[in-house]
């Protein structure tokens, strides 16, 4: 393989670039390929230039680790797979008195070493005597970049496709020639289609106008963003009034499929407003429907809905620190453990303080606001008033890759479908059990709902608390969110209030629609008024809208609702 | 109808008289008073820069003390409310006749004790990174200015990393607004154009990044290495990260540098969106010397966790201390008029290498480092500071205050204006 | 006789004001004596700390008589009032910045600081008239006054009423938080306005102006009581308590309902500017957190735990909060929220009247007849 | 209505100021018919409270609506005092004041003054601040804010507390009252505004039978210089006072007539007796 195409490619000022070692171990791997020979070849040189290169990487200098890294490449050892992959996972470490390297895991306090020439098992040793051999960012992406013209030919679609768009984020000669080898043995489509976009990226530096224009048709429609870069530099004038792309033919065939690309562009674009506004909103409801029962149903005013929130928040991180091998399911154990723990709470204070304020909302405000300053001390004095760690479960990071132009990150996609399982499972408690049955007639007309013999008190404690274990289940999704700390519930209270009263009191409908909508105008607004004003006008709006409909999108009706 | 006199006025006069009385007794002690937010927001921060002092101050007691008499801490809570910050200051400086005072986080809540210090002559440490623009004969600052922090970090993106395209993004108060002035025209200086410079500001606890998120990524996806330089504050960071992790952008792709994400922070979150991610500071609890081995130690057992972390804004209070101590003696006497004399010049050494020296304009020589954040929290040093880099107070990438100096020693200025020659507000000798 | 002219009324009739109004006299005339005669170190010397502290409890004790107006006596829950305060105070600031001209650290005669270094290259609009003093004064009303008028106005003609109009005041003080909070509004953004030099060519932080500061805080909040406790006695505010125990009787026997309420409201709004204006030159700084929403609520939990519906109950309220602040954040910081929050929830369950309503217990002349209604 | 019009309404209802220039004449009577309902029909949610209602009501005529539970009479009060707007219909006080175009103090104003069911005195005042409270006057907040009350007023008061016979209690608070008093008060309230329309909602509900008796005379002695319609269920006391009888079912109006006709009209009967 020649260089002689380096010029186009290379970063100005970088070398020995990532890109340049990428190269390296991309031209070394596409002749494996195009021989299609991937033995293992095993001869005692290459041992040797892999160990001295092996030696190399026991440095604190990155620039030296990435040569050793090229060294690495070069020596063409079937371990050097090994050996990249252990530096890029951290598990490469070297014996501070001889500076030998080994691939090692940890064990507590020892380490059980591997020896990567032999791939033997190299016994334990006390981890105090070895240095972990560290990586910086671009030493990382070297490293993905190198791993990644490995995994072309893994057996796994996925693992290809990953490949190929790693190997598009360093596009050049070496790994067009791979990815040109590949797309022939290639069957998977998507693999296939990835390729070849790749590859007509390359092509719109052809000096044949007839390959440019068919690259051009090719990547109409394609939203990956490099191809929209490159489109958009062909048709770019320079300075001296003449364009990049000479043919006036393949400059309008660009001009065409960049237009193309801008309308799904764009279309995309407004899908993904509307998917923030129903993520944000979802949030907004999540935070709202608890006090939309307790104070919707019930006229209390709990000014410590946020902290009753917060609680759930922590017990998450508490059930996290029980299980920390499980993280995975904690979030999921942590939803009932929350609910009980928020509910419990809010049970005892509508024991302890509501029972003796029926009737007189604006003062329930005034006690409960009491509360929640205790209860944001009781955690600060518990967990130290710093914010704790709650971890993201692995299959709740990351996105939905829809296209390149469009992707749905998972924990917003998890937040609106726990919202609406939620919102379900409320609607059920409330139309389909006894005890939702008797909150409602309780919510209508308490005296009578009492002379039928339903017993209020009880009701009133068990709406109260199901009204905070919604909090508390609610504060495991803010959990995955944001902070977790003593003020997260503050944060959430205004806005709380202020959907239950847009959608209107005592109606959870217009809690889950109010929500929305305040979401979805909220992220419409936010790219032309920035975040901040967004919200002072979406409060704005709401002022002047309750001024309007003083009961909210949904009021309650009936000459009972008048007092 | 008869009512009886409101109790409350009469157990204020109660009160005060009992305060009073207080403050009258215990001489034979110097009081180090302790103006850190113990509750509200940035309890979060402030808290543990009390303990910090608090655990200096035992320390220094027992070795004996300062001249020979013990230190006696008097801790306040100023609960992060700004005007509270004032009166609380005033109590320290007036009531308990405090000499010396370790305190203060937030800009505003400086901005708000200053003309305290002023008027009463009091004595403040501020050991936080900060906007800088100000110079105070009564305040020495022991945390990094712009220059200090931001400059560096930017040399790093642009010559170690290539980074041509930039995004300076921060929360909408006064430190990122002047350092993001002062990185504007620091970068086209360097000969950035405007069209690769995109710059946001968001409000405190911003927890939806969606969409900014989004932006970012799509700023970062026109061919050029872009990197965002991050001022964003304190609780908006976690949902910030992990908002770029979730839409794939990684430290690779896209760096991010923070200012205000330290250790303290990192240890509240889950750090695996970050890892990768840079942070500048002028110290690293990973830093390996010998003085800040000792540090973490005594600081774990003074706090009695072994798991406790440190960060720049403790060392800057272990600086400060120590210089305050050095002063003393130096001066003989906590007197503070006599003390800011000899405060300047005082050399104290930096638990992350070399040694901090307290400049004329009440800044220190910091080193500057450049870490990436581990998996563990924590950072590892990836590029710092040939030598040490001297605090300046005004910078000279703002057009207000190029031509402004500070000098206490020859000047006796906080805000000289080599222009006009003058010498204007901000503090009357 | 109860119909005299409630002019004559003011000082009769109630001990709670009598007390109240001879203690202010007497701090009002003693702090300053005490301060300026006796040299420090006399027993009897008051010092500048104690006076300001006293000078700031004053202006929130009229701050807390303008939400006792509108919710003890007329059943309006506003928790928006911070606002009306923090507009007062920066209507009060934006003159403190004015007066400080060269003196800021760039020393430009026009721009305050904060603009220079933003880069801003004239005075907005709305800075202009902020440097003569008279000009301030008429914001520190008309901007609150008329604030609370359109907003009310808007508010009281629907009928927005109870919790509903407590929320939306809540998202008024919200809104205008997050306004302020931007730097680009131009009121300094977090820091707010700081670094005030002179009040009506006096140096804000001589100890004269310090206890000019303090005499008028005292002066307003003997007059705005007064005020109020004339309006409580008229007719009006006769009609005023009527809304507030049946509003919709009220309007049935013709009285225009949301005229009255508005006008309570913005007056109430116009008494809690004054006190920000007040509060601003003695604390040293105006900055958004005033707009805080959790300030509103602590406004309205001095007048329920000194005992709403009476004026000298949110005066006493309004100190005793403070101070158990000032004295719990220096003896027991950690423990003081858990005072304060506990406080709360005894004096909404135990005290609906607040501690003068106990007080009125033991020393009540008639407990029988209480005892029927309770 | 057009925007400034709106505005105007709006301003005038918070103000009050153009409302006094504009105050609608008191119910031009000449015709001999003070209260003109017409097909009036009230919906909550699906539910018809009334259904074109047509009721008139004549000059000095002493009224009684009976009917049975959510035959709509409270509505029907609600719509002529301004606190409900009907979806349809016409209201008129006299023949020149459109009652549907003014607010509740507008409508109080021009002579309409109710007592409700439940008897809502203000509790925390006195007897003697009740009736300040309602006795006609100008009830702007200017007035009462400046100006106590004039000979005129005050002897009004002294009168109004003579016939409800609660002089020795002028220093009450109202809350203390008994149930009787309440709604003696209430009456008293109603007397004091001297209104030509009285509306009184179950004005005997909880009185001992001598209260009753004596309330059933003074409602007889009102008739005449007043007008006055009585919601009763106690039907002793409508007998006792009715000169004419309306019966309302389901939100209109079944019988009309004298309290003897109409308790023998059949429908009657069968709503009454078919429940």
């Amino acid at each position: 393989m020649t260089n002689i195409s380096c010029t186009l490619f290379a970063v100005p000022g970088a070398s020995p670039g990532p890109l340049f070692l990428a190269r390296r171990a991309l031209g070394w791997l596409a002749l494996l390929l195009v021989v299609g020979m991937l033995a293992r070849p095993a001869a005692a040189a290459e041992s040797t230039s892999f160990e001295q290169a092996l030696g190399h990487l026991a440095t604190a200098n990155f620039k030296q680790k990435e040569r050793a890294v090229g060294e690495l490449l070069d020596a063409r050892h079937a371990n050097t797979r090994a050996v990249l992959n252990a530096l890029l996972e951290g598990t490469l470490y070297y014996r501070k008195d001889d500076r030998r390297v080994f691939i090692a895991a940890a064990q507590d306090a020892s380490l059980r070493l591997l020896d990567p020439l032999t791939m033997s098992d190299a016994g334990t040793a006390e981890a105090s005597d070895y240095t972990k051999i560290t990586t910086n960012n671009q030493l990382r992406k070297t490293l993905k970049s190198a791993l990644a013209s490995f995994d072309l030919a893994d057996p796994d679609a996925n693992v290809r496709l990953a490949a190929v768009n790693e190997l598009m984020r360093s596009l050049d000669a070496d790994s067009v020639s791979i990815l040109r080898a590949r797309q022939s043995s290639e069957k998977n489509d998507a693999v296939r289609t990835a390729i070849s976009t790749g590859l007509a990226i390359a092509d719109l530096d052809s000096a044949d106008a007839a390959v440019r224009l068919a690259a051009v048709e090719q990547l109409e429609g394609s939203l990956n963003p490099e191809a929209f870069n490159r489109l958009s530099a062909l048709v770019t004038k320079a300075d001296d009034g003449s364009y990049a792309e000479p043919d006036e033919n393949v400059r309008n065939a660009a001009r065409a499929a960049l237009n193309e690309i801008d309308n799904w562009r764009s279309f995309y674009r407004t899908l993904e407003t509307l998917f923030f506004g129903l993520s944000l909103g979802s949030v907004l409801v999540l935070a709202a429907i608890g006090l939309a029962i307790t104070f919707g149903v019930m006229g209390v005013i709990n000014m410590a809905h946020g902290e009753l929130m917060m609680l759930g928040a922590y017990t998450t991180y508490v059930i996290q620190l029980l299980m920390p091998q499980h993280i995975g399911a904690s979030v999921l154990v942590a939803i009932p453990v929350a609910f009980l723990v928020a509910g419990g709470v809010g049970v005892l204070i509508e024991r302890g303080i509501m029972r003796f304020l029926y009737g007189r909302p604006l003062e329930t405000l005034l006690a409960t606001f009491g509360v929640s300053l205790v209860l944001q001390q009781i955690v600060r004095d518990i967990f130290t008033a710093n914010n704790r760690p709650v971890e993201t479960p692995a299959w709740m990071a990351g996105s939905l890759q829809i296209n390149e132009a469009f992707s749905i990150t998972y924990n917003r996609l998890y937040v609106v479908l726990f919202m609406l399982i939620v919102f379900a499972i409320l609607q059920l408690v409330l139309k389909k059990t006894s005890l939702g049955l008797k909150v409602r007639a309780v919510a209508q007309n308490r005296a009578m709902a009492k002379s039928m013999g339903v017993r209020t008190e009880w009701v009133d404690a068990l709406t109260f608390g199901l009204g905070s274990g919604i909090a508390g289940v609610a504060g495991v999704a803010l959990s995955q969110l944001t902070n977790v700390g003593p003020n997260l519930g503050q944060s959430y209270i205004i806005d709380s209030f202020m959907v239950v009263v847009f959608g209107g009191v005592g109606n959870l409908w217009g809690t889950l629609i109010g929500g929305m909508s305040l979401g979805v105008v909220n992220q419409a607004l936010e790219p032309y008024a920035g975040a901040v004003l967004a919200k002072i006008l979406v409060l704005i709006a709401l002022i002047l809208f309750i001024q309007r409909r003083p009961r909210g999108l949904f009021p309650q009706k009936g000459r009972a609702a008048e007092n | 109808m008869r009512k009886t006199n409101p109790g409350g006025l009469k157990q204020l006069a109660a009160a005060i008289a009992l305060m009073s009385a207080m403050a009258a007794q215990a001489a034979d002690t110097i009081k180090v008073g302790v103006l850190h937010s113990l509750s509200g927001t940035m309890a979060i921060s402030e808290t543990t820069l009390k303990d910090t002092v608090l655990m200096l101050i035992d320390e220094q007691n027992k070795k004996g003390g300062v001249m020979g008499k013990k230190l006696e801490a008097v801790v306040v809570d100023p609960a992060s409310n700004w005007p509270l910050f004032a009166e609380k200051a005033e109590q320290l400086l007036v009531k308990d006749k405090v000499s010396v005072v370790f305190g203060c986080w937030t800009s505003v809540s400086r901005k708000s004790v200053l003309p305290v210090f002023e008027k009463n002559n009091g004595l403040l440490f501020y050991p936080v990174q900060y906007e800088g623009e100000e110079s105070s004969k009564n305040v020495f600052y022991t945390g990094a200015a712009p220059n200090q922090q931001a400059i560096p970090a930017v040399d790093y993106l642009m010559n170690e990393v290539g980074v041509k395209r930039w995004v300076l993004a921060g929360t909408d108060y006064v430190y990122p607004r002047t350092t993001n002035k002062i990185l504007e025209a620091y970068l086209k200086a360097k000969g950035v154009k405007d069209e690769d410079i995109m710059i946001n500001y968001t409000p405190f606890g911003h927890s939806n990044w969606q969409r900014i998120v989004a932006d970012i990524k799509k700023f970062g996806s026109a061919g050029k290495k872009t990197g965002v330089v991050s001022t964003i504050n304190g609780d908006a960071n976690v949902p910030f990260y992990k908002e770029l992790g979730n839409q794939k952008i990684s430290a690779e792709d896209i760096p991010v540098v923070a200012f205000s994400v330290g250790e303290e922070e990192l240890s509240g979150i889950d750090t695996k969106p970050l890892v990768g991610h840079l942070a500048a500071w002028n110290y690293f609890m990973s830093v390996d010397t010998p003085a800040n081995a000792e540090f973490i130690k005594k600081w774990r057992a003074f706090i009695k966790n072994n798991k406790r972390v440190t960060n720049d804004p403790m060392e800057a209070h272990v600086i400060g201390f120590n210089m305050w101590v050095k002063a003393v003696e130096k001066a003989k006497s906590t007197e503070v008029g006599k003390v800011i004399d000899a405060m300047v010049g005082i050399e104290v050494p930096n638990l992350s290498g070399g040694t901090a020296k307290m400049l004329p304009n009440h800044h220190l020589t910091k080193p500057v480092l450049i870490g990436e954040v581990r998996a563990d929290g924590q950072f590892d040093t990836v590029w710092q500071t040939e030598g040490l880099v001297p605090g300046d107070a005004w910078s000279d990438y703002l057009p207000g205050s190029k031509d402004i100096e500070a000098d206490w020693v020859k000047l006796k200025c906080g805000n000289y204006n080599t222009k006009t020659m003058k010498c204007s507000g901000q503090n009357y000798e | 006789m109860q119909t005299s002219h409630p002019a004559i009324r003011l000082l009769a009739g109630e001990r709670g004001t009598q007390v109240f109004l001879a203690l202010l006299l007497t701090v009002g005339v003693a702090a300053p004596i005490m301060h300026l005669a006796f040299p420090e170190g006399s027993a009897l010397h008051l010092s500048s700390y104690t006076m300001t502290l006293m000078g700031k409890y004053m202006t929130y004790a009229l701050l807390a008589i303008a939400v006792d107006l509108v919710w003890g006596y007329c059943g309006i829950l506003s928790l928006g009032h911070a606002a009306f305060f923090a507009l007062g105070g920066y209507a009060m600031g934006m003159y403190l910045m004015r007066q400080i001209g060269t003196r800021g650290v760039y020393g430009d005669p026009v721009l305050p600081d904060f603009m220079v270094f933003l880069n801003w290259q004239e005075l907005p609009w709305f800075w202009h008239g902020f440097d003569m003093f008279w000009f301030a004064a008429l914001m520190v009303i008309v901007v609150p006054g008329l604030l609370a008028l359109a907003f009310g106005w808007l508010a009281f003609r629907s009928r927005v009423t109870g919790v509903y109009l407590s929320i939306i005041t809540q998202a008024l003080t919200y809104a205008l938080m997050l306004a302020f909070f931007r730097n680009d509004m131009g009121f300094g953004g977090n820091n707010g306005l700081t670094d005030f030099k002179d009040i009506l060519g006096a140096n804000i932080n001589a100890p004269g102006t310090r206890v000019a500061l303090f005499v008028a805080s005292a002066v307003a909040l003997g007059l705005g009581y007064l005020a109020c406790r004339y309006i409580t006695l008229s007719r009006a505010g006769r009609v005023v308590q009527a809304i507030r125990d049946a509003e919709s009787r009220t309007r049935f026997i013709g009285y225009r309902v949301e005229s009255y309420k508005l006008w309570v409201f913005a007056f109430s709004a116009v008494l809690a500017g004054i006190a920000g204006a007040l509060y601003v030159p003695q604390v040293g700084i105006i900055n958004p957190s005033e707009f805080q929403p959790i300030n509103s609520i602590e406004i309205v939990i001095w007048v329920a735990v000194g005992g709403r519906g009476t004026l000298y109950g949110a005066v006493a309220g309004a100190v005793l909060v403070n101070y158990a602040k000032t004295y719990f954040t220096a003896t027991i910081p950690e423990l003081w929220l858990y005072a304060l929050g506990t406080l709360f929830v005894i004096v909404t369950l135990f005290l609906p009247k607040g501690v003068v309503g106990l007080a009125d217990k033991f020393t009540s002349r008639e407990p029988a007849a209480r005892a029927v209604t309770a | 209505m057009n925007a400034t019009t709106a505005l105007r309404n709006g301003w005038q209802k918070v103000f009050g100021a153009g409302a006094r220039s504009a105050r609608p004449a008191p119910g031009d009577t000449s015709h001999g018919t003070i209260l003109y309902l017409e097909d009036i029909s009230v919906s909550f949610d699906g539910f018809k409270a009334l259904n074109a209602l047509t009721l008139y009501i004549d000059a000095g005529e002493l009224r009684c609506i009976i009917g049975p539970n959510g035959a709509g009479k409270t509505t029907m009060m609600d719509v002529i005092t301004g606190k409900t707007r009907p979806d349809a219909g016409s209201a008129w006080f006299g023949q020149t004041t459109d009652l549907l175009t003014l607010s509740e103090p507008q409508i109080a104003e021009a002579g309409i003054g109710r007592k409700f069911q439940k008897p809502t005195v203000f509790e925390q005042h006195t007897v003697m601040e009740n009736l300040e409270l309602a006795v006609a006057g100008t009830k702007t907040i200017w007035t009462t804010l400046g100006s106590p009350l004039d000979r005129r007023q005050h002897e009004r008061i002294e009168e109004v507390l003579e016939t409800i016979r609660l002089q020795d209690r002028r220093s009450m608070r109202a809350g203390m009252l008994s149930h009787g008093q309440k709604q003696w008060l209430e009456i008293g309230m109603l007397l004091a505004q001297e209104p030509r329309l009285l509306l009184v909602d179950e004005p005997v509900a909880g009185m001992t039978p001598q209260e009753v008796e004596r309330t059933a005379e003074l409602l007889l002695s009102l008739a005449g210089k007043h007008s006055v319609m009585v919601v009763e269920h106690d039907m002793d006391f409508v007998r006792s006072i009715a000169r004419r009888v309306t019966v309302l079912h389901e939100g209109h109006v079944l019988a009309e007539g004298t309290i003897d006709e109409v308790q023998n009209d059949p429908r009657v009967v069968e709503v009454y007796l078919g429940e």
